[in-house]
């Protein structure tokens, strides 16, 4: 689903406007996986594997990969279905600078479900 | 002429605490007074498909107003100087006082999320002058899970940010049409309002240890919560159920945290029932 | 029952440019109607005290709506996409629609900053359809002297912001009370709103090139503008009037840009005489 | 006039608690003389004459004397009552970042004119 994430986000022109003031890489943890999501004035330019230790981000966001899992359905089940719900449920985390997470939740909210299916009907 | 809606809406003064405010009232239907409360950071128009629903406004006279600060009502005269902050007190002492402004003869009591909180502290204290109320998305206790002080900064936008962290309140199920109708309300409040209500939400308003003490003979209780609630969540919602002996309580599937608004054709499902059940039962 | 002002507030459904608007409407009082345009990022309460002045209520129906996105006016289905500008089209197109759905024959037009310059764009287009109009702190053309950007950012907060970029335009005699409520308007507006408004009212509504064409026979215009008003100043009102023959032009001494709203009681000293005239002589 | 600043912003605790987030220092230019105004969560904890070349601020405000004397009288006339005003009217400037005084526009607004006598009535 993480592949996803790039031409989603990068096709969907009203999300990239909203993203117009973004540009940062944040990390993305996915179970044991940490990702590096770059971001460019709201386009996502690359979405790599973490491989250095020193490779990080303003902020992370992680959650258990089955977490992930429920959360890209069409209709996730409760407390899966939103960054905000999975930290209210705790079992998701944000660290680092928060600043700029705030300042543009509802773009990163959509960026993080962008892979998700549109719900049928 | 258009074809109006058959909501209409007034203004009047009405003074709380020593504070005059400029209220903004409005109402639909004739019958038994149905008082609404909206929730924090937002306005009447959440109500307004309940106040456009014949199956209600033939046997209720459905009111909803704006809370002093919130929409069309004003806040104080003075109010640059002040920090707005929502308590328990005040907040009892509002609706009182536009109850009795009002002229309603105990009324049935609808709110929703501190709304719903609420009505549960008028239920304790002021069962008398209420035929029943209903308490969508209230528990009598929550627990908060962010900082408040995100919600009103210079370095972040304000509307933006309020809306943003009640998004996920609203369940994936719900129309996007009415989603986003929802969230742009919380788009519309003022700087620091959506935070000085959580005050009430998130911390003042808990009252876990009083609850049971709600006679429900006295003032019936009903309590309507949706499933992908986060904060009110179904929970905390039976929780707070088991503590008020002969309350009613219900989860409601494929429903967030703003009900009425968010996804009106499946709440009027759930409310219908209830409505139907206290103009039956309650005199 | 409370003391209820004489407004009394309605929705209905209107559509423009082929979308659809649920649009909140206030009136007041009976006989000519005088259809009220509030400012960029502002709603209908700005002219709440005309609505309650009896000198203008038994002659003037006062008519005034919130425009989509403003107020209680919803944004349109699927606004989330959208990014708000406001064009002189769009806005002309909106008010006709208004006029039409409210079935409005010959109304008396008045509006304040943008809504000001609209009504001279209505006198020159659509003469024959409005009795006279009324342009407050309306020119046919202003210069920008900031960037519209920092209206709305993630990096600032946006009701805070545009309170503050406007809040010198305030007259510095008008009353704290009227100043701080008529910021709350602007505090209370959705994101990106008053700068899609500001799109209109710095670059897209110039038509200082088109203003000499309108014919103050077929629809009288009346120019009043504040003392302080730094956008629409004197000296761009007299401009504007010495291109529009036959206008009437008055700057109003310690006034700014929100006379209506900033200072009522002074206010009603300007606009009385001219509601008069217009009722005396325009048939 | 500007020995006032310090005081009245202080003793404004509506005003100090709207600055809460703001420590910065600025640079208030009246005519020839600079001032380093300096702000700590919202309080006005020095102003000072410019003594060095690189004493600075975050971003700059300047005025002609006769153009602050007006604005701080307690009805000033018109292009000179506000900050925006003057600006609009191309009588006062701003330079440097000016994105903390966006962020904190009233509150600067209100620092600027915290010398300003009450009006009559």
């Amino acid at each position: 689903m993480i592949d996803r994430i790039r031409d989603r986000v990068n096709a969907n022109a009203g999300l990239v406007r909203r993203g117009q003031y973004v540009s940062l890489p944040f990390l993305l943890g996915i179970g044991e996986e940490d990702y590096v999501v770059t971001i460019e004035k709201g386009r996502v330019s690359s979405v790599e594997p973490r491989r250095l230790a020193t490779a990080t981000g303003r902020f992370t966001i992680r959650a258990a990969k089955a977490v992930w899992d429920e959360f890209w359905k069409p209709v996730p089940k409760r407390n899966h279905h939103d960054l905000w719900a999975m930290l209210a449920a705790g079992i998701a985390k944000i660290d680092g600078d928060l600043l700029p997470l705030m300042q543009n939740l509802q773009y990163f909210k959509d960026v993080l479900a962008a892979p998700r299916p549109p719900r049928e009907g | 002429m258009p074809e109006f809606e058959p909501i209409v809406g007034r203004y009047f003064k009405m003074n709380v605490a020593g504070d005059d405010y400029r209220i903004h009232v409005e109402e639909a239907g004739r019958g038994t007074p149905l008082v609404c409360l909206h929730t924090a950071g937002a306005d009447t128009r959440q109500y307004r498909h309940l106040m456009c629903d014949p199956a209600i406004t033939n046997h209720y006279r459905v009111i909803a107003f704006d809370l002093p600060w919130h929409g069309k009502s004003n806040p104080p005269v003075g109010w640059r100087d002040r920090e707005y902050r929502l308590t328990t007190d005040l907040y009892v002492q509002t609706i009182m006082a536009f109850c009795r402004a009002m002229a309603l003869e105990r009324p049935v009591v609808m709110g929703c999320s501190m709304g719903g909180r609420v009505v549960l502290h008028l239920a304790l204290k002021h069962a008398i002058d209420f035929r029943a109320v209903i308490a969508l998305e209230g528990a009598d206790r929550v627990e908060p899970y962010y900082e408040l002080d995100w919600l009103h900064r210079p370095d972040v936008n304000g509307g933006e940010v309020c809306a943003a962290f009640v998004s996920g309140q609203v369940a994936p199920q719900s129309p996007d049409e009415h989603r986003w109708e929802t969230l742009w309300m919380y788009m519309q409040s003022g700087p620091g309002i959506f935070k000085g209500d959580l005050y009430f939400y998130w911390y003042d308003g808990h009252f876990d240890d009083r609850s049971p003490k709600i006679d429900t003979a006295r003032c019936p209780v009903y309590l309507l919560s949706g499933e992908y609630d986060s904060s009110c969540t179904p929970e905390r919602t039976e929780a707070t159920a088991s503590r008020i002996k002969g309350s009613k309580a219900t989860v409601m599937e494929g429903i967030g945290h703003f009900p009425m608004a968010e996804n009106p054709a499946l709440f009027r499902k759930y409310i219908l029932p209830v409505l139907d059940e206290i103009r039956e039962t309650v005199r």
